[in-house]
């Protein structure tokens, strides 16, 4: 029986404690799944998917490549802590099977296994693992004191803003913080009395702990390091570490098949894994563009979730401008965990389009582009007159699907938690295109591009204007000079995070001018403020965002801010010092006077497209 | 300079000779009432109120039910005036108040359009050959009685005064709308706060008091009362005012109009009727009288000479307070012997002897 | 035919009642039939503002303008001066006049109303009289009432009344002379063709009824 | 004896009585979307509103029967409305309308 | 026969010791004019006396005014306090000032700045004014404010109903007053605002036809009074107050935006009284004076509508302030310096003729 102490024993009813915590929970989560398992998950499970699911749990849950390409040092400090501490767990295992030549142990041996054998033994074998347990240590050690100095100045690791923690993650906190110094100092003080020890425990032991009198302190230390480990482990279910393991499983669930559910159940199957998986690192906060600290930001969000108190309010104030989805380590479903919390608060808001007229029989034409300008677009005829001269000078045809009045196209109300309302207004406006025959649907609003791309089903394609006019630039239809104009260029988040378009309108201002690359652009651009995801932003809050956008935008040297979304341009407009264009404004303004282009080329180009 | 404020504004009335048009709904429903008021203004003030039997209607009530084109009525007021011409007089003493509301805007129509006046002679010439002259005064019987309310009060036995407590009687006031609304000028103090039945039952020692819907319409509606499905318009507006009077215990609803003395009366009927309840709180219902009502009681007339009789809302409770002696056997006797008495209301508390 | 708005003009109650509304809501305020029906005397003024003939027609066509009362405490109030009651008198005589009252509940009344009021005007001399009020119809004037009209001569006449009788006072019956004189002015100044447009009215209603 | 048929009946003032304090339900709404008090009623939000061309709905008269008490009628009209936010982008008081009108339409019972 | 004592033409005489008076005479004797103030009543200052806190900003206006008066003071500009200056004699070139039937002062110039006087609002008789103790008027309201007058309601209201009443005695031809007295509006939110801050809990309204919050940072009052302290505007005039129970009192008016009729139970009323002339000069006189009949409601008509400043058309007679229309003190004060302006031309002129 191998040795053992009574100083183990905090540490095994603490990991005992935590892991009966995580089984029930674990269980109850996937109480429906494990009643009626499909047979799509079961498939899944015994083949490649589980494989690379274990691949991203290596990459993300230990590696956490996605913050490092984000932030090299914040990336470094998750990595060597998980990493280093992964390293000590399956080291012990190897060093205590190799030594004692029995795999199986008390989870505890592996522990504390200095205490119980100090010598080293068996040869380069031994001293290699003496060394690989003081290396996993180090590692470990170093991720901690950068997480110490995130806590302190979270500017020296790149980053303006953290998490506000509760009182249990400050507490569990504390004990992951005591772990490792005190395994430290306490195989120190073992290698001190008994000589021995890896470069960097045998090393300190010698400096300091050799003398006699310290040999009393042996014993406590481990005891403080079995009690730090112990405590830990009891806090871990109820704290933000729960994130450790649950991510494990939610990696695991996710390569399995699993998808979220359309309505909030916290605490049932992915959805509740996702809630849990959420480590409160902070990274949403970091790029979200609202203001500091705001409670409806996703890391407080998804606290809220989890305590099932005061989400509600939360849920209806973000801008869902997917920042933080974009930014979120774990990829958490957040923009569809939030519209599942607006649809449980407006749950019984009941929409009725009764009213809606049938659209009688559509006359056919033969076109190549179907117009959509949607409601925002009645708000900005110039965009539209804009797009239009270009199509004609592309020699494209159109037909203006909504010229007289626009029934909306439901992305609104789908922002609103309500998408499955919307069914009526995607039915009308289905019935408006399904008439016609064209090559393509094209719409001036990013809004709508994202619910037809999403909830619509076309059988014709669906571009946003940005994405025609680069193709008939391409193709030579359209003809531009490269002005003297600098442009800043802002992206809409529902044309660039949410439909990944960022190259197009990029393209298209450069072919007329010069564009002045921006601190946050692309997939950190911030939102404008006027998003419609907010339900309950006041206006002031509104204005701020806007103002903090515009400091970003009204960068040195440009002459214009242009943008592509009707509702963005709008609300910059309001106030911007600078004129505040569509895309399409400012490709029609700096047309060439002559030379029609070619039908048969820009139809051709859209071909390929 | 006009007076700084209508409230104290006070109207010229003439102290005799006056020519007397009737009203239509006062001599149906009160016909004691104007034959009272002769009696007090001939026998007890010695007046000269001379009625020539010719006259009629002013088709006011038709007019405002809209039936009566304006240059018929006109025509028919120009007619009564060329009766008081052949008369001598040029004095007009209206009983009914809407007739006193188109003699006020017949009179102001012609004052600002004088070629109206011209085509008004020019008809009457042509259908009845007679020609008139314009009144000098035009007051309304109310006027007469606030005018001579001194000399009444000063030959009157009784005051509104509750005999066996000495506690002034709360009397609320009802101006009718066409009364001084119309034309500020033609009543007295202006169309707000007209003093014309305030002062009369003051001058009777009575305590007037205001409530919020004082100013409020009694519900007339001429068309909506004559059509029997439109009158809850009318039973409605009344329920308005009696329901905002009723916290204010009044025990006496003083009116100048024929017709809101008839709905302010009969109305409390049917509200007990369809609701149950009276705004008396003893169930018997607020007794209303009109000015000349007030004044011929107050003269010791008999009640029942009076035609109070015709009073759905019974006055013997106010009666038993002024101190007014009464016989109730008499109440419904007729000329040759008592002849049947009215069913009992089913919710309206009648004393019956 | 010249447009109801200038046939409107003709009327002086119209040019006296409708000035400049500012659309104040003074006159709705105070306003019996707006505490009762779904009437709006300020709406009244701004649709005939604005002068257009489909307004006008509408409304002559439409139930509110039967709705006001005419007991004019709006004229008392208005801070322009306007008339809101005498606007209505003068919708109201056009849209007889023209016949588009028989298109609303409320103005076909108008016939029962003229076959009754009006009759008696020139049958008694006097808008209503004591026969006129019949307990069946007047179930309101309470059991008084019906003892009253029982007893008839003996009590009006014991209260001073003369009560259809010949010669002076109260409900006197009126002179064959008085009466054809008021017929005459009626003839005279375009009562009866009032009247005759009222009946024009009622028999193309009965038409439209068989058709 | 039942009651007599007079062929007419009373109604009770058609005016509105604002001496009457707010419904709870209206209170929540307010305190929920407190930028409603800022509502002037200028009209600029029916002016654009699409559902405001083929039904009643306009959001500022929506406030003013909000106010009145009129939770019913509110609630009925506030389903028509698709959320587009024309009305929000055009507001000159910075109204939270979609947010207001999603109060609005649940202050009826749910739909069976 | 008025003597004929030789009458200095520089002297300037201005008739009214308000915030117009006293900033003329600030201005032309800063300019080296000798001027005097004839004030009816015994201390300077006009209606400014008797307002509490001034819109947009709340700046007291007891502080405003004794600014004024220690100006007035430092440069020792004659008063002549209790003197009402109802009539003037033109003598030559210059002015005799009368009272009654004696003179009381002669000057080469006279400048009018007797301001405006409030509509009285008990000539608006619907409203009860005079009648119902808990109907006040804006300036009332302002001396309860100053503590110069108890509140109309007991203490033992926490959270009175109050209802404020806009354009009384102004666009309304009844009272004989067609014009915008264009301050009322402001007023009101400013004092619907203040009642909030007495009484947190109390229930606030204003009946309104426009609001007409005319000037620069009046219209964020406006938003501020509705969402700040939830005051409820409501778009209907009052047409009437009358007495409910015990002190309290039963209005009504129409929401017009809804289409109906309101009834309202209110602790207390505050008419937005407007600004009327105030009728100083006789009628008669007036025509005399002004030769042109009096335009509009009554104000002192001045030459050139749009000049700037003002010149009445009488040689040497000038006018200064609200006498003129409706005025927030800001123009008043503007319009002062530019009749001071007008005035030095006017007497630069003279003394170039008795030169030439």
């Amino acid at each position: 029986m191998e040795k053992s102490a009574w100083f183990v024993w905090p540490f095994m009813l603490g990991f005992m404690f935590a892991l009966a915590v995580l089984l029930l929970r674990y269980l109850w989560w996937l109480r429906s799944l494990l009643r009626r398992p499909s047979s799509r998950l079961l498939s899944r499970m015994f083949s490649k998917h589980s494989l690379l699911a274990v691949r991203e749990i290596f990459s993300e849950g230990l590696l956490h490549l996605r913050i490092y390409k984000r932030n090299r040092r914040l990336g470094f400090m998750h990595m060597s802590l998980a990493l280093g501490w992964f390293m000590m767990i399956v080291g012990g295992k190897f060093e205590t099977w190799f030594h004692s030549g029995q795999f199986l142990h008390g989870t505890w041996y592996a522990v504390f296994f200095r205490y119980f054998e100090p010598q080293t033994v068996g040869g380069w074998a031994g001293t290699f693992w003496l060394h690989y347990m003081d290396f996993g240590l180090l590692l470990v050690l170093t991720g901690l004191a950068l997480a110490i100095v995130k806590r302190i100045r979270k500017k020296v690791l790149g980053i303006h803003s953290t998490t506000r923690h509760t009182l249990v993650n400050r507490v569990a906190l504390t004990f992951l913080w005591m772990i490792f110094p005190l395994r430290l100092v306490a195989e120190a003080l073992t290698f001190g009395q008994h000589g021995g020890g890896g470069f960097l425990t045998g090393a300190l032991g010698r400096c300091c702990f050799t003398s006699g009198t310290l040999a009393g302190l042996e014993l406590p230390f481990w005891w403080a390091y079995s009690l730090s480990l112990g405590a830990f482990f009891v806090v871990l279910p109820f704290s933000r570490y729960l994130h450790i393991p649950t991510e494990m499983v939610l990696i695991l669930l996710r390569h399995w098949g699993l998808q979220a559910a359309e309505d909030l159940q916290p605490e049932k199957a992915l959805q509740a894994f996702e809630i849990h998986a959420c480590s409160s690192c902070g990274l949403c906060l970091d790029v979200c563009p609202a203001i500091k600290d705001h409670p409806f930001q996703s890391a407080y969000f998804l606290r809220a979730l989890r305590s099932g108190k005061g989400w509600e309010s939360l849920a209806s104030t973000c801008l869902s401008c997917g920042a933080c989805e974009e930014a979120c380590p774990i990829n958490l479903g957040l923009e569809k965990l939030r519209m599942a919390a607006r649809g449980k608060i407006h749950e019984k808001h009941h929409a009725v389009y009764s009213y809606l007229p049938t659209v009688g029989p559509v006359e056919t034409s033969k076109v190549d582009v179907l117009l959509f300008t949607g409601c925002m677009g009645r708000l900005k005829p110039a965009t539209t007159k804009a797009l239009k001269d270009l199509f004609e000078e592309a020699g494209l045809s159109w037909v203006h699907l909504d010229e007289q009045e626009s029934i909306c196209c439901g992305r609104p109300l789908a922002l609103a938690g309500r998408a499955s309302e919307a069914s009526a207004l995607r039915e009308h406006n289905r019935s408006l295109i399904k008439g016609q025959q064209a090559r393509m649907l094209v719409t001036t609003c990013p809004i709508c591009l994202k619910q037809f791309r999403d909830d619509y089903r076309l059988e014709l394609p669906v571009y946003h204007h940005s994405e025609v006019l680069w193709s008939c630039l391409s193709s030579g239809s359209l003809k531009r000079e490269k002005g003297t104009a600098c442009f800043s260029y802002h992206d809409p988040c529902e044309l660039g995070r949410k439909s990944t378009c960022y190259q197009a309108p990029r393209e298209l201002l450069q072919s007329c001018g010069t564009l002045l690359s921006l601190e946050r652009e692309q997939a950190d651009a911030l939102c404008c403020g006027n998003s419609l995801g907010s339900l309950s932003l006041s206006l002031s809050e509104r204005q701020a965002l806007t103002s903090r956008t515009l400091k970003v935008l009204e960068v040195p040297g440009a002459q214009s801010i242009v943008t592509s979304c009707p509702l963005c341009q709008h609300n910059l407009a309001r106030q911007s010092s600078l004129p505040v264009k569509d895309l399409a404004e400012v490709l029609a303004v700096t047309g060439l006077p002559e030379q029609q282009g070619q039908r048969k080329a820009a139809l051709a180009a859209v071909q390929e497209l | 300079m006009t007076p700084l404020l209508w409230k104290d504004y006070q109207k010229e009335v003439p102290d005799n000779h006056y020519f007397f048009v009737r009203s239509c709904i006062r001599q149906t429903f009160f016909p004691g009432a104007e034959a009272a008021l002769l009696d007090i203004l001939r026998n007890s003030l010695g007046l000269d109120i001379f009625e020539d039997r010719r006259h009629t209607t002013c088709t006011g009530i038709a007019y405002h039910c809209d039936l009566v084109p304006l240059e018929t009525i006109m025509t028919v007021i120009a007619r009564q005036l060329s009766l008081m011409t052949e008369a001598g007089y040029r004095h007009l003493l209206v009983s009914c108040v809407t007739s006193f509301g188109i003699y006020l805007e017949m009179l102001d129509m012609w004052q600002h359009h004088p070629e109206m006046l011209e085509q008004t002679r020019e008809a009457l010439w042509k259908s009845t050959r007679r020609t008139f002259e314009l009144p000098t005064a035009l007051v309304h019987t109310s006027d007469l009685i606030y005018h001579l309310r001194k000399p009444i009060a000063d030959r009157s036995p009784h005051r509104l005064v509750d005999k066996s407590t000495q506690r002034a009687l709360r009397v609320v006031d009802h101006v009718g709308c066409h009364y001084a609304k119309i034309f500020p000028a033609g009543g007295f103090g202006g169309a707000e706060f007209p003093s014309v039945l305030s002062g009369l039952a003051e001058t009777f020692g009575g305590e007037m008091v205001d409530y919020p819907e004082r100013r409020h319409c009694c519900g007339f509606g001429f068309r909506h009362y004559m059509l029997q499905e439109n009158r809850g318009y009318s039973v409605s507006n009344s329920r308005i005012k009696f329901e905002s009077m009723e916290a204010f215990a009044p025990d006496l609803i003083l009116t100048n109009c024929p017709g809101c003395n008839m709905f302010l009366d009969r109305w409390q009927y049917t509200l007990a009727e369809m609701s149950g309840k009276t705004y008396d709180g003893e169930g018997k219902g607020i007794p209303v009288l009109s000015h000349e009502e007030l004044a011929a009681l107050m003269l010791g007339r008999d009640p029942w000479t009076l035609g109070l009789q015709m009073h759905q809302v019974q006055l013997e409770p106010l009666l038993d307070k002024i101190g007014i002696a009464y016989q109730a056997r008499q109440k419904y006797s007729m000329v040759e012997g008592v002849a049947g008495v009215p069913r009992e209301p089913g919710v309206l508390k009648v004393s019956f002897e | 035919m010249a447009s109801l708005l200038s046939q409107l003009k003709d009327d002086i109650r119209f040019s006296e009642g409708l000035s400049a509304c500012m659309n104040c809501g003074i006159c709705t305020a105070v306003c019996p039939a707006a505490a009762y029906f779904d009437y709006d005397p300020r709406r009244i003024c701004q649709l005939v503002q604005t002068g257009e003939e489909q307004e006008l027609e509408k409304l002559l066509k439409g139930e509110e303008i039967w709705m006001c009362g005419q007991c004019l405490s709006c004229k008392a109030r208005c801070p322009r001066g306007n008339v809101p009651g005498y606007l209505i008198q003068s919708l109201r005589k056009l849209s007889q006049q023209s016949g588009l009252f028989i298109h609303s509940s409320e103005g076909r009344k108008q016939i029962r109303l003229k076959r009754r009021i009006g009759h008696s005007i020139l049958e008694t001399g006097y808008c209503v009289h004591p026969l006129m009020v019949e307990p069946e119809t007047h179930p309101e004037q309470g059991p008084v009432w019906i003892w009253a009209l029982e007893q008839g001569a003996d009590l009006y006449r014991r209260c001073g009344s003369n009560y259809y009788g010949e010669g002076e006072g109260g409900l006197r019956k009126m002179a064959p002379g008085v009466l054809n004189e008021l017929e005459a002015i009626f003839e005279e100044t375009g009562g009866l063709r009032f009247w005759e447009a009222i009946e024009r009215g009622a028999e193309e209603l009965k038409l439209n009824q068989e058709s | 004896m039942p009651k007599p048929d007079f062929g007419f009946s009373f109604a009770p003032n058609r005016a509105l009585e604002l001496s009457v304090p707010l419904l709870p339900e209206v209170q929540a709404v307010l305190e929920a979307e407190p930028s409603i008090r800022a509502c002037m009623a200028c009209g600029q939000c029916a002016a654009v509103c699409t559902a405001g061309v083929f039904t009643p709905l306009a959001f500022y008269r929506l406030v003013l029967q909000l106010w009145a008490g009129e939770v019913e009628v509110v609630g009925q009209r506030a389903q028509h409305c698709m959320l587009c936010g024309k009305c929000q982008m055009t507001c000159p008081r910075g109204v939270n309308i979609r947010n207001a009108l999603l109060l609005m339409a649940a202050l009826l019972p749910p739909k069976p | 026969m008025r003597s004929s004592e030789y009458i200095n033409k520089d002297e300037v005489a201005i008739i009214g010791g308000g915030p117009a008076g006293m900033q003329t005479a600030l201005v032309l004797s800063a300019r080296g004019f000798s001027v005097r103030i004839y004030e009816q009543k015994e201390q300077l200052g006009g209606h400014l006396k008797g307002w509490h806190h001034l819109f947009p900003h709340g700046v007291a206006a007891s502080d405003l005014l004794g600014a004024l008066k220690e100006q007035v003071l430092a440069r020792a500009i004659p008063l002549h306090l209790g003197q009402t200056v109802d009539h003037l004699q033109k003598v030559g070139e210059g002015w005799e000032l009368w009272q009654g039937e004696t003179v009381v002062g002669r000057a080469g110039v006279v400048v009018l700045a007797n301001g405006f006087a409030l509509f009285d609002a008990r000539r608006k008789e619907e409203y009860g004014y005079g009648l119902y103790p808990s109907v006040l008027t804006s300036a009332d309201l302002e001396a309860v404010f100053r503590k110069e007058r108890p509140w109309p309601f007991g203490p033992d209201c926490a959270a009175p109903q109050i209802g404020f009443v806009h354009c009384v005695g102004s666009r309304d031809l009844k009272c004989g007053s067609p014009h915008c007295s264009k301050l009322c509006c402001v007023t009101a939110v400013k004092q619907a605002m203040a009642v909030k801050a007495f009484f947190p809990e109390a229930q606030v309204y204003c009946f309104y036809m426009d609001l007409r919050m005319h000037g620069l940072e009046y219209e964020e009052l406006y938003r501020k009074a509705q969402v700040d302290y939830g005051v409820r505007f409501i778009r209907g005039r009052l047409s009437e107050a009358a007495p409910g129970q015990g002190k309290r009192l039963h209005v009504k008016a129409e929401d017009t935006l809804q289409g109906r009729p309101l009834h309202l139970q209110l602790d207390m009323l505050v008419l937005m009284s407007g600004m009327v002339p105030t009728f100083v000069l006789e009628q008669q006189e007036r025509a005399v004076f002004f030769k042109e009949p009096v335009f509009g409601s009554g104000f002192v008509p001045v030459q050139g509508f749009l000049a700037a400043g003002s010149v009445v058309q009488q040689k040497g007679l000038f006018a200064s302030g609200a006498c003129k229309g409706p005025a927030t003190l800001p123009e008043v004060f503007a319009d002062a310096a530019a009749v001071a302006c007008e005035v030095e031309q006017y007497l630069k002129s003279l003394k170039a003729v008795a030169h030439a």
